[in-house]
Formats: C-alpha cells, structure tokens, sequence
C-alpha cells in the first residue's frame, strides 16, 4: 500500500523549504539556502521515485490495470451537500509518472542553479520561489479533485510569475511577468467556468466521482449533461471545451500563447523547470486527467486536436526566424506541447484507441528530460557569453565541450532522430495522427521537419558558424553543479525512449504494447535528416544564404519574424479596446455620470436654496402677506380639495 | 328701526378684519401699521359681540372676550409704541421700509 | 383655598420671585454680579421647587388644570431658564437691565406656564399674550443696536398680526359651537366648513409662534437681531411651551378633526423641514443660522405631533426636553464667543478647536445632537418622534422626514467642519469662562448625553399620563 | 461569554484615552485597549465554537436582554451567531492593526484614538445587537467618527470627501430608519427584536416595501452601484487608519445588515428584488473593476477595487443560495482585511515617499523588501490567488451562484469571474510600477517598515492567510447561519 506520509512529504518538503527561506533566508541563510533547497528537494525526489516505483510495481495494478488509488483526502471546503474542494493525493499512473518527472527536473534545476545563480543578491528568494513552485507543481499533479488542481494551478501561475520577475529591477522581466500571468489568468477564468459547469453537471468536484458520473451513459447527470445545449453545443462540451481553454492558456497554444516567450526573461533555470518541462505541460496534464470526459466529446478532441497541431506548426515556423537563443527554445516548447496536444486530441479512450494518450504523456516525458537539458545548455552558453542573441556566439563546441555533446543529443532527440528518446514519442503521436486524422498527421510530418530545422539552426549558430569570441575568463562551464545536471539529463534524454511507456501509462490503465513500425518511421526520420542537413548548409558555416533566403521572402520572413503580429493584435485589443474603450469611458461614467450625479444634487439644493432666499426679505408686511396666503392657502386645500 | 341682522354685522365685522389687514400690508408708517392691526382687533370684537347677542345669548362668553381683548391690545400697543420710539431712537425715522437691514 | 396654592404652585413661586425682584430692584443696592448670583440661585430654586408637592387638579371652573404631565412640562421650561440664567452670564454681566430682563423673562415665563395649563380659548389668548408681549421687549433689550429694535419692531407687529388672526379664528369657533371651554368643544365639533375655517386660524396663529413654514417667516429676523439669551429663550422656551399646548390643542380640543389635521400637519411639517433646512444651508451668521435650523427642528416635532396618540405627547416632551439641552448650548457657546468677541459668523470659526477645545465639544455635541447622531440624546429624540410619526405608515412622509435629517447634517457639519478642520491663520484667542457659563456647558453636554443613554427618561415621560 | 465585554472595553478605553494628557501613554492605552479587544475576540470565537460542539443549538448564542425604553418596546438585546463572530474577529484584527500603524500620529493624537476607539465600538455594537432599534443605534455611532477621522487628519480633497461620505452614509442609513419603522409597524407585535420579528413573520406587501428601504440603505454602506461613489473619495482622502477602518468594519456594517436584516427578516422580498441586485452588483463588480484599471492613484485604486469587491458580497447574499451567502460572509471578512492590510501597506508607502501615483514609484522592493513583500500578498489576495483569503471567498460565490441553472444569473456569475483577469491587470500593473522595477533616484535611503508596522502588517496577514489555508473553520463558523437564513427563503413562496 502507498505510504501516505512519504507522498504527503514529496510537495511539503518543498513547501517547508519555501517558508524557511522565504521568511528567514534573508537574515539567517544568505548563502546555504541552496544547499537547504536542494536537500529538500532530493528528499523529495527520493520520495517520488520511492512511491512511483511502488506505484508501478507493487501495489498500482489490480488484474492487470492500474487503479486510481486515493490514499489520502480531507475535506477542505464544502460549498454544498456532496460538493466540496478536497484536499488530497491521488494515484494513478500519470500523476506518478509526473510526481518523477517534476521532482527530477526540479532537483536538477535546484542543483543547476547552485552554481549559475551564485552571488545573486536574492539567492535565499530565488531558492524559496523555487520551492514553492516545486511544491505547486507537485500539488497540482497530485489533485484528486478538479477544484484542488484549480487551486495549484493557480499557484504554479503565481510561482511563474515570481519567478519570471525575478530580476525585478529589469523592465522587461517586470513586463513578460505580468503578461504571463494576465494571459495564464484569462484561459484559468475559463477553466473556472468549466469547473463550474462540469460540476454542475456532475454534482461533485472529485475527479472519480467526476468522471464517473459524466461518463457513463446512463447515468442522469450525463444525460442533463448532453441534453442541455447552449449555441448548438451541449453543456459537457462546453465544459470542458472551457476546462480546455485554462490547459491551453497554461501550456501556451495558440493564440494564448503570447506569454511564453516573453517569459524567457526568468533566469535560464527557471525557463528549463518552468517554461519547459513542467508547468507549461499542465495544460496536457489536464486534459489527460479529464480524458475520460473529454472522450465523451468529439467536439473537445477535435477542438484539441486543431488548436495543437496548429500551435505546433506556427511555432516551428516562428522559431525558424528568431534569433533570440532562449526564444527559439520557448517556442519549440510551444511546438512541442502542440505535439502532445494534438496527440490526445486524435485519442480515443481505452485499448489501442487509447495510443495516442500514451504517446502524448510519453513526449511529455521525454520532452522534459530534453527541453530541460537544452535549456539548461542554453543557460551555460549564456553564462559564459552574456548574451542571449545568437549573432554573438559561435564556435563555442571547443569551449564547452560537455555542453556541446549535451546539447546535440538533446538536438537529435527533439528532431526524432533514433535511437534518442525523441523519436519514440514522436513516432507514436504521429501514427496516431495517421490512425485518426491524416490531415494532421501530413501536418505534423511538416512540423517535425521544420522541428529538426530549427533546432539544427540554433545548434550551429551556437557551436560551429563563426570562430568564438571569447571575453569570459571565469571557468568554462561552471563548476560540477552545473554539469552534473547536464550529464544526468543527457543520459535521460538519450535512452529515455526505450522505456516500454504503454506499459505503464495508458488510457485505461490496462497495458498497451509499444510496437515500433520501421516503414511507418522512414518518412519522419527521413524528414527530420533533411532539415538538419538544410540547417547544415546554411549554418555551419559563416556565409550569406540565410540572408538571401531571408530578402528574397522578406514580407513572409518578416510577418514569421514578428510572430504573425500576435502580440501587437493583442496589444491593440488590450490598449485600444479595454483600456481606451471600457476602462477609460467607465472612469469617465464614474466620474462625470455616477458622482456628478451625486454633486449635482448637492449643487441644485444650494441653487434652489439660493433661489428662495427672496421670500425671507426683511419686509415684515411680507411676511404677513405670506402669512394670510397660507392661511387661505389652507383654507382652500382643506375645504374645498382635501376633504 | 331695522334691527341689524347677524350677517349685516359679520360683514362689517369681516371687512374691517379685511381693511385692518389691507392697512397692514400697505401703510409704511408702524403708527399706522400698529392702527390696523387695532382695526383687526375690533373686528373680531364686533364678532364676539355679535355671536354673543344671535346665537349665543346666554352665554356670556364673548363679552367678556372683547373686554380682554381690549385690555390686550392696550397692553400691545403700549409695548408696540415704546419699541417703535426706540426705533426711531436707532434709525431716525418710522417708516417700516428703513428696518429691513436683516433679510435672507 | 390651600388646594389651589398648591396646585397653581408653579405660577405662584414665579410671580413671587417677580416680586422680589421687583423690590431689589427698588432697592438698588445690588452690583451686577452679585445679582445674577442671586438670580442662578432663584432660578435652580424654583427649578428644584417644581419637583415637589404637585397636585393635579382643575381650577376656575376648568379654565386651568394640572396634571403630572403638565407639571413635567413646566420643570423642562424652568430648567431651560435655570441654564439661560447660566450659560448667558457674558452678556447678563455687561447688561444694565438685569433686574428687568429677568423680570420680563419671568413674565414670559408665568404665561407660558398658564398657557400650558389652560383649558380654555380664553385662557389661553391671555396667557399667550402675556408670553408674548414680554419677550418683545425684550428682544429690544440691546437699547443701542439697530437690529435689535428692528427685531422687536418686526417681532411685536408680526405677533400682534398674530394675535389678529388668532382672534378671528377663536371668534369663529365661538360663533360655530358656543363656547370656548377645551372640555366642550370636542362634542361640537363636526367639520363644516366654518370649523374647518376657524381651525385653520387658530392653526396658522400655533404655527406662527412655532414658526412653521409659511408663517416662520419673522423668525430669523428677530433671532438674529435679539440679544441672544432672548433667541434662546425664544427657539427653546417659547417654542417648546406653545408645542405642548399645541399638543393638547390637537390631540384633545381637536380630535373629532383628527384626520383633517394630519394631513394639514404632515403636510406643514414637510414644508416646514424643506424650507427650513434649505435656508440654513446658506446662512452665515450663526444666531441666524440657528434660527433656520430650530425652524427644521420644529418640523420634526410635527413628524412626532401628527401620530395623534400617547406616543406623539412623550416623544415630543422628550424632544423638547433634548432640544432645550442642544439648543442652549449651542447658543451658549454662540453667545459667549458672541459676547467676548463680537464674531457671529461660521467662518469666524474656524479653527476654534486649536484655542478653545471645550467649547468645540460643547458646540460639536449639541450640533450633534440637533442633527440626531447617536450617542446624543438628539438621536433618541428625533428617532422616537419619526416613530411616532411612522404609525400611519406614511412612507413618504417618514421618507422626506428621515432625507431631510441629511440635509439638516449637511449645514451642522459645516459648523463642525470650520471649528475642526479648516485652518485659520488668525483663531479666536482663547476664552476664560465664567464658572457658571461652564457649569452650564457642563449641565447641557451631560444633559445630552445621558438624557437618551438612560432610557428611564423617555419611560418616566409615557409614564405621566 | 458575557457579550457586554465586547462594548465595554472598547468604551472603558475611549473614556481612558479622553482622560490622558500625554500622548505616548495615549498610545498605550490604546493598544492595549485594542489588544483587549483582540483577545476578547479570539475568545468569543473558542467559547462560541465550545458552546456549539457542546450541543448548543440555539439560534444566538450568549444571549442578554436589558430593558430599553420599554414603551416602545425596546431592549438591549445581545446575541452571536457565527456570522457575527466572525465579523466581530474581523474587526478586532483591523482595530488592532490600526492602532499600531497610527503609532506616528503626532496631530491631536488624543481625538484620533478616542475616534477610532468609538468607531470600533459602533461596530462591535452594531455586529452583536439582535434589536434592530439598538443595531441602527451603532451603525449610525460609526458614521461620525469617519466624519472627522477625514475631515481632520485626511489629506487632499478631505472635506468634500469627508461631507459626501457623512451624507451618503447618512442618507444610507436614513432609507434604513424608514426601513426599520416599516417592520416596527407592520408587525403584528411592535417590536424591533430581530429574532422575535423573524419568528413572527412579516406580512409579503410589507416586506416589498421595506426590503428595499433596507437593503439600498446598507447597501450604501457597502458600495452598492450606484451608491458607491463616497467610496473612492472618502478612502482615498482618509488618514491610513480611517481608510483601514472604512473598508476593513464599515463597509461590512452595510453587508452584514444587508444578509441579517434585510434578507433574513425578509425572504420574500429578497426573492422579489434579487435579479435587480444581482444586476447591480454584476454591473459593481466589473464596472468596478474596469474603472480601478484607469486609475492612477495608489488610494483610488484600493478603493475602486473595494467597490468591484463588495460587489461580490452583495452578489452572494443577493444569489439566494446557502453557499453564496456563505460566500458573501466570507468574502466580508476576507476583503476586511485585505484591504486593511492594503491601505495600511499604501499608508507606509506614502510615508516614505509621499506620493500616491503609481507612476511616480519604481523599484521599491529594493529598498523596502518587508513592504514590497505584504504590498505583494495584499495584491495576490485582492486577485484572488489560493492560499489567501480572496480566493476562498470568491470561489463560494461562484459555486454559489452557479447553482441556479438559468441564463441570467450564469450570465451574472460569469460576468463576475471575468471581473479576476481585470482584477490581475490593475493588481499587477500597480505592483509592477511600485515594487518592481528600476529603483527610483533619491529612494536609495528609504527605510523598511518599523516594530508597529510590521505587527500590524504580520497581525493582517496571518488572518488573511488563516482564511486562505484553512477555510473550513469560517466555513464551519458561518455555514449553519446562513443555512437558516437559506431555510427561511425556502419557506416562502
């Protein structure tokens, strides 16, 4: 049986780690906060690893599928009879398979950042902020009720936002962390309307009840569910078309995804644990722990399905023209969650239709391991150059030698190129796509291809191109902290894929046999060589052709170049619509209508005041007149009109 | 002799409330203004009277209404005049349009 | 013959105390302060006296008559002459007329007592003339001032107008039922249209001493011109006398009309509480203001007079009683700033609260109280008056009443605001007050602060029926 | 549990401060007065929880009954269910944490803590009186002391704001009056106990005309749209202190009379006027919102977003389910003390570098990390993050208020969760420019909060977060409340 402790221990260390340094770091712990954050941390780890092997192979499976298990669960907060948020730890091969990854990439990053943080001024800050994202993160993957995983969203939003501003006297930082936590805010507004109404629906918040009662067709409550139509959709649709809208808005697609790149302003670490492998995977993470629901709706998954393929794809065309290092890299995260995305959305639910879930969680997996390591990578290159533009580096391969190899296997294994763990998960989601859509399919064949590309750019832009320009003097590539990470993820990244996945994550949670086709793999592999070697010709040597290719589309380089003008789009609608069309005339109204109101009584009693004042006249005839007019005045009221 | 019905002297009585009032609105001298409201006073006198002899002769009421009267408005003119001579100590005149310094 | 000492007690202790000034007066013997000693002495003697031995009964033939009630309502308005005597001693102190001041004032006084305890038509015009045509000269008392004898002037001509009126409609009563006695007339009464005439004189000559819109119109005129212990016996005793009569006029003369008059109340009394407010707002001069400000007062007081029931006497009783703290001490403060510096305007004000603290509170607490803000008595007061006044379930009336207590804020606390906010580079210079003007504040401030607070009061009041 | 306690020390230690003369002692006696107070809270809250684990099911607990002007059927009636414990725990929190950040006060400091003391006493009165004679006795006490607290310590524009709040407030509790005469004399028994009207019943043509008396009139009090407009005035010209105590007790006086007097007395009219409400406060909460977007001053900003917040308190007692009223309860004393906390936290910021404009600031973290910390978990908990006590709130409300499945109040509902992204923008965009960002020339010697602030700000804080982690106990506090208010609903037709 699952040790209820130890999981509870798994976020709370990190927690604990959080409030220590948070509210002593500054004073007592200025320099061993890292090492008290990185304990903590590998505590943890130890924990998740513990558990996800008991998990996997001691007490998960019953008649060969595993259970979702509640070890622990109280009582939080209850609205009503039945509805309630519950705080509590759910089991079930996902949240495990995520209790490993987070605590693994956190612990890396938390040992990454010992060395590539050091003499910060807010060192103890960065160690606390980073605890409590490890620990909302791993709360989040723990939820056993959908209001408890709105909860830690929420706070993985804040823990972002913390985190990107963390070099707060930066403009930009101060603004991509405020963007990044407006835009993640607006989808989480609809993921709240979505709980609001799948739990209407459902009458209760705890995912197995949840998902119970909205999967089975007998059941009432999915009967209201579907019956109930709003503009042609049915209530469930709506739901968790709007749960959808909170994933997407979290895991950047498009057009939510404006956030993410901005966001690379965070120190470099963060960018690997937050903006790659963990959070920004929540949006999946979501939809695979609604799945069974969501398979209930050809509407959601397709909606899924396009809003990811096309994400994947607009971002592998963006990151072919950056030039920022860390932007390429975000919106290849960007493209590679559109992968995972898309990958549910051609997913059916239970047995070999459920091959498209397992692929998704299984590039989710590998995904972490190598966009964590690329990232990290990215951080050592900047650590050594300041520089985040690619046109400053160059020839770095005999600088940073460990980083070199690291990153060209995390570049092989993001292009699907074999044996990297790469090519297995993408291999999967592709012939799911085959399975179900082909027009996403052929899609995404584009996308990898254009992955490989990218990815290949940048890889030479930093290695080989123009000689090196070498003013660092400090030690090449930090000191073992920051290589460790590397080799450990490298590791991971290369030999990740052979891990039989299905057997651990379907679905169902029955087990789904992981066959590899060799004819099926030809024409992505094939795909993938082609753009290294494009990126090859253009880039491992200095010359001019990029610059050529570039002017002779300029007007399509430049529309890619600006992001398709998304941002200014929003900006417009921000600025000139909200702003200038509802905040600003709502000021106004407060102002002119609602208080000038408000005065203008006041005005107009001073004025009648002022009008009256001649009957007062100081003329004691008058008065007496007035006298002898009320006097006949009333007379006439009270016998005449009023009787 | 014709005896004078009750209503002959309510209208009497009821137009010298009315001159008496009419003098009081429009006489700018307080003498005069004070001789109005005397004017006023005996209207209602008159009334007393009246009431007194048609319909209520038995009950002496009025009369000795209309003699208090009097005797107030004696005691009420007395006052009256000693605060016009201070007026007229302070202002140097008693017409009622030089006191009108205090107004709105 | 003893029953009657007895039961006219009041009067009896007042004209004695007439008298006896009357003679020290003759005597000339007296310097000013030690005359006003003797004077605060006579005054919380006779207010004291008023506690004991009093014997309900009917005298002359049920011209006048007494009761528990009655006698509650004498020993407010003899408190309210006990603190003038008190709070006004800046002014008395300078006055050369002390002995006749309070001679005229003890008149006054005497007729507003047989007013109070008159059952009959005649009674009552002679008493309330004997209330009135002292205070005439008195409000003529500053001998030198312009306005003073402008105010006598208007206030003598504009009440003898009154008394007219008053007249006129007393005869028409007489003329319609035969008799003036207030035990009889509610049996002959029936509402023509004569009757309603004749009460409609006889209602517009009450609301002229109450100053109810339209016939307050003297009112600011002769407050702002009068010496100002003669505004506050006016706004306090004068007013606070005729609504007792008042009450008994309309509760127990003119029952049978009952409906008649509350609609000619609740309609006076609106008008009354707009007028009066609306003016307030823009004065000035704070007697004047004041004066506007007693006038929206006395609107309230009809909101409580027209519930035409037991709980009308006791909130009104109690509202005067209140009013005569609130009132008094506001033109206390008024008079002793008045008096020492000569300033009467709200702006002159400002910044009071840095030199003299003790007379903002003073000031702040009866302006509180007037506006009804808890914990003041005021607030009880005029809360128990809306109540009476909501048992017709009138809203719109309660409403208007109750939006008019805002407005009645809003110029109170442009009083407060000057004295406690607003800056003033040059202060009145700090004020040392004579013991007695502050045993008076003292007096007032308790008074209106514990008169609500103990609720035994108001029960004490319901109880004299 | 003797309640009087709750009015005593409060008036024992306004009557103390009176008598002082220096003001340092002042001070003292203050705190320890509200420190008192505090105490006293805390132990209302343990003996009323004791009392109900015990198998109390009364409906009020600690009942006392004094006789008041018995002819009109007056008594001084005291009495707590949960809901007013945890109001009365509200206030203490913020007269604890306004006594300490006014430690500077150097003007007339004697009349600033008599006012504040006394305001605090009109709100323990008001929250703890079962008579409605009584009740209307302390919500108006509290109205004067803000009068002054503005008009003599405020800053900018103080006397128009210090008026507009007095009359508003005033003309406020005017329509309540006349509300509370209507139930006087349309009950078959003329009464004004709470409890005995409720059982008694009040007939539905009376209800349809005193509701809204009632409810408009301590609308007022809590901002309802569009009576709102004293707020951002009146906060933003009032000393620090004053604006803690306006948000944090006084608008919750409006809310509170609004669920205990208005909607508990009378059900069906709380049925016949709830879709007018909840348009309003729809219309309050994001109308507010909006206009706190363009709102350049630290002050103005608070207090707009006061008014979009008390929107939702009015949404959830007008939504008419147990959980949104449960939800409006809490969301009282969450925004109590937010705000407080946030005006406090504006407070400090202006004393050092005395300017409110957002833009004018930059990079205060640098300089004042302690403030900059609170001026961040006042602004995640005004946007409603987990963990702190907007969430909680605000999340009931909207569980609440989905349970009715028509269109107009979902469209209600959603209107309202739009109102957090707004939220977040002017949240954010104020910390942005303030804390964050390059450090401001001339704020390099700024100092960091002092002994009292930091108590003040730690005494705010925990409260806010005591809500945020653990709700189940204000949950458990206000549900069966509420409950018998929701009851009583249910009973009428």
């Amino acid at each position: 049986m699952p040790n209820v402790t130890y999981i509870t221990l798994i976020p709370l260390l990190p927690m604990a780690g959080f409030i220590m340094l948070g509210i002593f770091g500054r004073k007592y712990f200025k320099n061993t906060s890292g090492i008290i954050g990185t304990v903590l941390l590998l505590i943890s780890t130890m924990l998740a690893i513990h558990t996800a092997y008991g998990y996997f192979f001691e007490y998960g499976k019953l008649d060969g599928i595993y259970q979702k298990m509640i070890p622990l669960h109280y009582t939080w907060l209850e609205f009503s009879k039945g509805v309630s948020i519950d705080m509590g730890i759910i089991l079930d091969p996902i949240s495990v398979m995520m209790l490993v990854v987070v605590t693994f990439v956190s612990l890396m990053v938390h040992i990454y950042s010992l060395s590539y943080m050091k003499g910060e001024e807010r060192f103890p800050t960065y160690y606390a902020f980073l605890g409590l994202f490890s620990f909302s993160m791993l709360g989040l993957v723990l939820s056993s009720n959908i209001f408890q995983i709105y909860i830690f969203w929420e706070l993985v939003g804040v823990s972002s936002f913390l985190l990107i501003g963390y070099y707060y006297n930066k403009p930009n930082a101060v603004a991509a962390c405020k963007k990044a936590f407006i835009v993640t805010r607006f989808a989480d507004v609809g993921f709240l309307i979505g709980i609001l109404i799948l739990s209407f629906y459902a009458g209760t918040l705890d995912f197995n009840l949840l998902i119970q009662k909205l999967t089975s067709p007998e059941a009432s409550e999915f009967k209201n569910a579907v019956t109930t139509s709003f503009l042609g959709l049915s209530g469930l649709t709506w739901g968790l078309i709007l749960v959808f809208i909170g994933g997407a808005g979290k895991s950047a697609m498009f057009p939510l995804h404006i956030w993410l790149p901005d966001a690379m302003e965070g120190p470099t670490p963060v960018s690997a644990l937050i903006h790659a492998a963990t959070m920004v995977v929540a949006g999946v993470f979501l939809v695979a722990r609604l799945f069974p629901v969501f398979s209930m709706s050809t509407t959601a998954l397709n909606l899924i399905s396009y809003v990811g393929i096309i994400s994947a794809l607009i971002a592998a065309i963006i990151a072919c023209t950056q030039t920022d290092i860390k932007r390429i890299l975000a919106f290849s995260t960007m493209s590679q969650i559109g992968f995972m995305m898309f990958a549910l959305g051609v997913s059916g639910f239970g047995g070999e239709n459920g091959i498209g879930f397992t692929a998704s969680l299984f590039h989710l997996f590998t995904h972490a391991l190598f966009k964590a390591l690329l990232f990290l990578c990215a951080g050592t290159v900047i650590h050594y150059i300041h520089s985040n533009e690619v046109k400053d580096m160059g020839g770095l391969r005999k600088y940073l030698p460990i980083t070199h190899i690291s990153f060209l296997i995390a570049c092989l294994s993001i292009a699907g190129i074999p044996p990297f763990s790469g090519f297995f998960s993408k291999e999967e989601i592709l012939l799911a796509a085959f399975q179900h859509n082909i027009i996403i399919y052929f899609a995404a064949l584009i996308t990898s291809g254009l992955t490989a590309f990218y990815i290949f750019r940048l890889y030479f832009h930093i290695f080989w191109n123009k000689p090196a320009i070498v003013k660092s003097d400090h030690k090449r590539e930090g000191g073992l902290s920051m290589i460790l990470p590397l080799i450990l993820l490298s590791i991971g990244a290369a030999v990740a894929g052979f891990i039989p996945f299905g057997h651990f994550v379907s679905s169902d949670g029955s087990t789904l046999e992981n066959t590899l086709h060799i004819e099926f793999s030809i024409a992505p592999v094939i795909l993938g060589l082609t753009g290294i070697f494009a990126a090859m010709w253009l880039y491992l040597k200095q010359n001019n052709r990029p610059q050529k290719i570039a002017a002779s589309m300029s007007v399509l380089y430049n529309i890619v170049y600006r992001k398709f003008y998304i941002d200014e789009l929003y900006l417009f609608v921000t600025k000139k619509i909200l702003f200038k069309l509802v905040g600003r005339p709502a000021a106004w109204f407060d102002k002119n209508i609602v208080d000038g109101l408000v005065n203008l009584t006041g005005n107009a009693t001073e004025y009648i005041s002022n009008k009256i004042k001649v009957v007062q006249s100081g003329k004691v005839q008058q008065y007496a007149m007035y006298f002898l007019f009320g006097i006949i005045g009333l007379a006439v009221l009270f016998i005449y009109i009023w009787k | 002799m014709i005896q004078p019905g009750l209503y002959q002297i309510l209208f009497i009585s009821t137009a010298l409330f009315f001159i008496g009032i009419y003098g009081f609105f429009t006489r700018r001298n307080l003498i005069t203004i004070l001789m109005s409201v005397e004017l006023v006073l005996n209207s209602v006198n008159l009334n007393f009277i009246a009431f007194n002899k048609y319909l209520w002769p038995n009950r002496l009421d009025g009369v000795f209404f209309t003699i208090f009267i009097i005797a107030i408005a004696a005691a009420e003119a007395a006052t009256a005049i000693a605060i016009i001579i201070n007026l007229y100590r302070s202002h140097q005149s008693i017409d009622v349009e030089n006191a009108e310094e205090m107004k709105y | 013959m003893n029953e009657m000492l007895i039961i006219m007690k009041s009067e009896l202790l007042i004209t004695i105390i007439i008298f006896l000034l009357l003679f020290i007066k003759l005597g000339k013997g007296m310097t000013n302060d030690s005359l006003l000693i003797l004077v605060q002495f006579l005054m919380l003697l006779n207010f004291i006296a008023g506690f004991f031995f009093n014997l309900p009964g009917n005298l002359f033939d049920g011209m006048y008559h007494t009761g528990p009630l009655i006698a509650f309502q004498k020993n407010i308005l003899n408190l309210g002459v006990y603190l003038i005597s008190l709070l006004f001693a800046d002014w008395f102190r300078k006055s050369e007329h002390l002995t006749e001041f309070f001679i005229l004032l003890l008149s006054a006084l005497l007729g507003m007592f047989l007013m109070i305890s008159s059952g009959n038509l005649l009674m009552f015009f002679l008493s309330l003339e004997l209330a009135t045509i002292p205070v005439a000269a008195l409000a003529n008392f500053d001998l030198d001032k312009k306005k003073s004898s402008e105010a006598a002037m208007k206030f003598i001509l504009s009440s003898a107008f009154s008394s007219g009126i008053l007249l006129f409609g007393i005869s028409m009563v007489y003329g319609a039922t035969g008799t003036l006695s207030f035990e009889l007339l509610p049996a002959q009464l029936n509402g023509n249209p004569l009757q309603v005439l004749a009460f409609v004189f006889l209602f517009a000559a009450f609301a002229f001493k109450l100053s109810i819109v339209p016939f307050h119109l003297w009112t600011a005129d002769v407050y702002e011109g009068s010496p100002v212990a003669v505004t506050a016996f006016l706004s306090v005793i004068s007013k606070g006398s005729v609504s007792f009569i008042f009450l008994t006029a309309l509760y127990k003369v003119f029952q049978p009309m009952n409906e008649l008059w509350y609609n000619m109340v609740m309609i006076l009394s609106i008008a009354t509480m707009i007028t009066g407010n609306l003016f307030a707002l823009r004065q000035q001069n704070i007697k004047r203001f004041l004066a506007f400000s007693s006038i929206a007062q006395l609107g309230f007081i009809l909101v409580g007079i027209s519930s035409n029931a037991l709980e009308g006497t006791s909130s009104v009783v109690y509202f005067v009683l209140i009013y005569v703290f609130s009132n008094l001490a506001a033109f206390g403060v008024t008079s002793v700033i008045s008096s020492r510096v000569g300033k009467e305007n709200i702006d002159e004000y400002r910044g009071l609260y840095q030199t003299n603290p003790f007379l903002c509170w003073v000031m702040a607490l009866a302006l509180f109280s007037l506006a009804g803000i808890p914990p003041t008595a005021g607030f009880f007061g005029k809360l128990f008056l809306l109540t009476a006044g909501a048992s017709k379930a009138n809203y719109t009336f309660i409403i208007i009443a109750a939006l008019n207590m805002i407005l009645s804020l809003y110029y109170y606390l442009k009083v407060i605001r000057a004295m406690f906010m607003e800056k003033n580079e040059k202060p009145i210079e700090k004020i040392r007050l004579y013991p007695s003007v502050k045993l008076g504040m003292v007096i007032c401030a308790i008074g209106i602060i514990l008169t609500g607070l103990l609720s035994w009061v108001f029960d004490y009041i319901q109880s004299l029926h | 549990m003797n309640l009087l306690l709750l009015i005593l020390i409060p008036l024992f230690t306004a009557i103390a401060v009176l008598l002082m003369r220096n003001p340092q002692h002042i001070k003292w006696v203050a705190l320890t007065g509200a420190t008192t107070q505090f105490i006293t809270a805390l132990w209302l809250l343990l003996a009323y929880q004791n009392e109900r684990a015990a198998g109390n099911h009364f409906q009020m607990l600690f009942e006392q009954r004094y006789n008041l002007f018995t002819s009109w059927h007056i008594s001084f009636h005291l009495g707590v269910d949960g809901i007013s414990t945890a109001m009365i725990l509200l206030t203490a929190f913020v007269v604890i944490a306004g006594v300490l950040v006014s430690w500077k006060m150097t003007k007339m400091t004697k009349e600033f803590y008599f006012l504040l003391i006394l305001l605090s006493l009109g709100a323990y009165g008001f929250f703890i009186s079962l008579d409605l004679f009584i009740l209307f006795f302390f919500l108006e006490i509290a109205v004067i002391p803000k009068y002054l607290l503005i008009g003599i310590w405020g800053s900018g524009n103080k006397e128009y704001s210090a008026n507009k709040l007095a009359l508003m407030l005033m003309g406020g509790s005017a329509l309540v009056l006349v509300g509370l005469l209507g139930l006087y004399f349309n009950s078959p028994e003329r009464t004004f106990d709470l409890i005995r009207l409720s059982e008694i019943g009040i007939s539905t043509e009376t209800q349809k005309i005193c509701f809204p008396l009632l409810f408009i009139g301590f609308g007022v009090f809590t901002a309802l749209f569009p009576f709102h407009t004293w707020v951002p005035d009146g906060h933003s010209s009032a000393p620090t202190a004053g604006s803690m105590f306006l948000a944090g007790i006084s608008m919750k006086l409006g809310g509170y009379g609004c669920l205990r007097v208005a909607t508990y007395l009378m059900p069906a009219g709380a049925k016949e006027y709830a879709n007018i409400i909840i348009v309003l406060s729809s219309i309050a909460i994001l109308y507010g919102a909006f206009t706190t977007l363009m709102q350049k001053d630290l002050k103005y900003m608070n207090a707009y977003s006061s008014v979009s917040h008390c929107g939702f308190v009015l949404l959830g007692i007008s939504m008419l389910t147990k959980t949104s009223m449960t939800g409006a309860v809490m969301q009282m004393i969450s925004h109590g003390l937010m705000t407080a906390l946030f005006f406090a936290v504006i407070g400090m910021i202006y004393e050092r570098t005395h300017t409110r404009q957002i833009n004018e600031m930059s990079g205060l973290l640098k300089v004042m990390p302690f403030i900059s910390t609170i001026f961040f978990i006042v602004g995640f908990c005004s946007l409603g993050l987990p963990g702190l006590s907007g969430f909680v709130a605000e999340m009931t409300i909207f569980m609440g208020s989905w349970e009715h499945p028509d269109a107009f109040h979902r469209i209600a509902t959603i209107v309202a969760c739009l109102s957090i992204v707004v939220t977040a923008v002017y949240i954010l965009r104020a910390i942005g420019k303030t804390a964050m960002g390059p450090l401001k020339e001339g704020y390099a010697n700024l100092t960091d909060a002092s002994w009292n602030e930091k108590l003040a700000a730690v005494i705010l804080v925990a409260g806010i977060i005591a809500i945020g982690c653990a709700p189940f106990w204000l949950n458990n506090l206000v549900g069966p409340d509420t409950q018998l208010i929701m009851q009583k609903i249910l009973l009428t037709q």
